[in-house]
């Protein structure tokens, strides 16, 4: 069976990174191009030395893009959507890691980034790329939008929950703590390594924008409300979303456990874990990082109807590239877990 | 030597599954939960929470 | 080809868990048993969270280890040699990770490890198992003792000065620096979280026992003399070796580069990493976390006749249990780099 032909726009970034990495170990693929404007000419690896001798390739332009059957898009906010039309030209199936396909509605989008939409028609064309929600879509899909790191680790904290409307809509509690891999390799005052070592830092209290796709994905027709923070911790990979939700019923934890088990008892990234001894009880970021999982846990308030619902995922893996390629396995009717196969480091 | 048996885990719901030659008070893990079980008995075959000493987790 | 049957001894430490991961993602490998004395009958991942639901196996005691074709030891130090007649019963091939069988002298042994070898007559039937130095011995050996750590990095970064004379014998001082995963997964007060982090621990000045490995891999036949330290740093896992050596002639670096090129250019795991831009100009322990590389650099200094000899590995990879599965892959003829592919993460 003759290989898939893939480039990668936008290939300097972390995302882009982590997807080359993938991309070059993945059996069915046979890489192309990968663009950057800053360093057109210069080897891969000078962005990402793990990639030293892994690969001979440079970076491309992104004029000198060939037309391939599938173009992921790490382009900086913005980008893919003013230049969807010549990059539809290069390849018939494109997946964008963006934000700017997320959302399905224009307003939406801009009131959360700040600035209309440069082609909303465009906008019911994307998938929006979490698996475990939308994966007979995604199958059939030309193009996918891969979900926000923070949103795919609440969303599926929350799914099973809301999806059996198991909770009241407008009470839940979002905390998500994250690593400064989220803010990706443009440096800042505060990504000084003096100043941001071992930070707790309150960088969203309120306003972040991935609760736009939480409330699109999870609404299930009717209007939610969801109140989220984001607090950037000292790691450099890893989100845990704590997720605080208002029970209708009184349900015991057997019962939660059924829920999450209908849910995502055959789902080859989603790990239930929630233990009684070990250092490992709860999900657990570090242990995830390189890996596509997503672990999911949870524990009943005895004082209260609060349900606590913890995600933990790597942002780089399932919270951008990994699940990127789990939507190319998807459309192209590989086994999910193709090339998505590491399991983590441990210890790290 | 009775069937084997596949009963309910008793802090999570998961299947458990015994084989026809488990013995009274073997313990066993639930794969779901990952907590270990005692098997109370075997006519039939019951299972519940083995004791546990609590874990000083240090926090 | 039918898979060759593995066992792992004593599979509850970090190494042992390493091992587990590689030998479960190899293509050629059926993993049969792990002991753990302490664990037994208990799942594997309850010592190694990464592998959870990635398999269902649990540990065996040492008294039930059945028959396989290849037995890793992972054994505390002193239990391969004192067990070794009743493991050698059990599989024809063995690779030990520990101590025991990695000095050629028995004096040596008693000197560096502090009570007399159990079994000196199997000394020599092991190969010391750096592949880059001994790798014909190694394809042809039933018995590898795999190096340490500190010892592999040490000796990497030397071996072409060495190999090639190029060096004064007794002026070598080497500076270790490696992370806490090196102490295994036994707790104790220096590795308490509040005191074991971001220390920089002078915790060996002087007397650390790689020393040893290094003399007996570089001396070709002549009296050489290590002067060596070990720092232990807030990392988990990576070792940076700093070798200062005194150049006999006065080369330039052209020259230097030419030795390790001679030595080092068709090596699939070593590369060398020197350059004059970027952020990773010499070789960096942290993008080789999960991979079995190490990457090797220097500089001339411009003063004297010192030579900076660096070298970086993963010390629970190419210091442990990577270079074991090399080994194994050498055994049997598989190619080198079979299932030892994982390039590393960065940014991580």
């Amino acid at each position: 069976m003759a290989k898939i032909s893939v480039s990668i726009a936008g290939g300097s970034g972390y995302t882009g990174g982590e997807l080359l990495r993938l991309l070059l170990f993945h059996p069915q693929v046979e890489l192309k191009q990968v663009t950057s404007e800053r360093l057109t000419g210069k080897s891969v690896y000078k962005s990402h030395p793990n990639l030293r001798k892994v690969t001979q390739l440079k970076f491309s332009a992104l004029d000198d893009l060939q037309e391939c059957d599938v173009l992921f898009l790490c382009l900086p906010h913005g980008k893919s959507m003013c230049g969807l039309d010549s990059l539809k030209l290069k390849a018939k199936k494109i997946i964008d890691l963006s934000g700017d396909f997320r959302l399905k509605s224009a307003a939406g989008y801009e009131k959360w980034y700040g600035k209309p939409h440069a082609c909303p028609e465009n906008l019911m064309d994307f998938v929006y790329g979490i698996p475990e929600l939308h994966r007979e879509e995604m199958r059939a899909a030309s193009f996918i939008s891969s979900a926000g790191c923070n949103a795919t680790a609440t969303i599926l904290a929350l799914y099973p929950l809301y999806k059996n409307r198991l909770v009241e809509l407008d009470r839940t509690v979002v905390e998500v703590k994250g690593g400064s891999s989220e803010g990706g390799n443009s440096v800042s005052e505060a990504s000084h390594h003096p100043e941001r070592t071992d930070v707790v830092r309150s960088y969203k209290p309120t306003q972040h924008r991935h609760i736009a796709e939480v409330v699109q994905e999870l609404s299930f027709g009717e209007p939610i409300q969801m109140h989220f923070s984001a607090t950037a911790l000292g790691i450099v990979r890893g989100v845990l979303a704590t997720c605080h939700v208002f029970l209708k019923e009184d349900l015991q934890e057997k019962d939660i456990w059924k829920v999450y088990r209908q849910e995502y008892g055959q789902e080859p990234f989603i790990r239930i874990v929630k233990e009684a001894t070990g250092a490992y009880r709860y999900p657990e970021p570090k242990v995830l990082i390189g890996s596509n999982y997503c672990d999911v846990g949870f524990k009943k308030d005895e004082e209260s109807s609060r349900l606590v619902a913890i995600a933990a995922i790597d942002n780089l893996m399932k919270g951008a590239s990994g699940q990127a390629v789990q939507a190319f396995n998807l459309m192209h009717g590989f086994a999910e877990t193709t090339g998505l196969e590491f399991p983590g480091l441990h210890p790290i | 030597m009775s069937a084997s048996a596949n009963l309910e885990c008793p802090i999570c719901g998961g299947e458990v599954t015994l084989g026809g030659d488990t013995l009274q008070g073997e313990l066993i893990e639930c794969s779901d939960c990952g907590t270990e079980l005692e098997v109370t008995s075997i006519k039939p075959f019951a299972v519940a929470e083995a004791p546990q000493e609590e874990e000083d987790w240090g926090e």
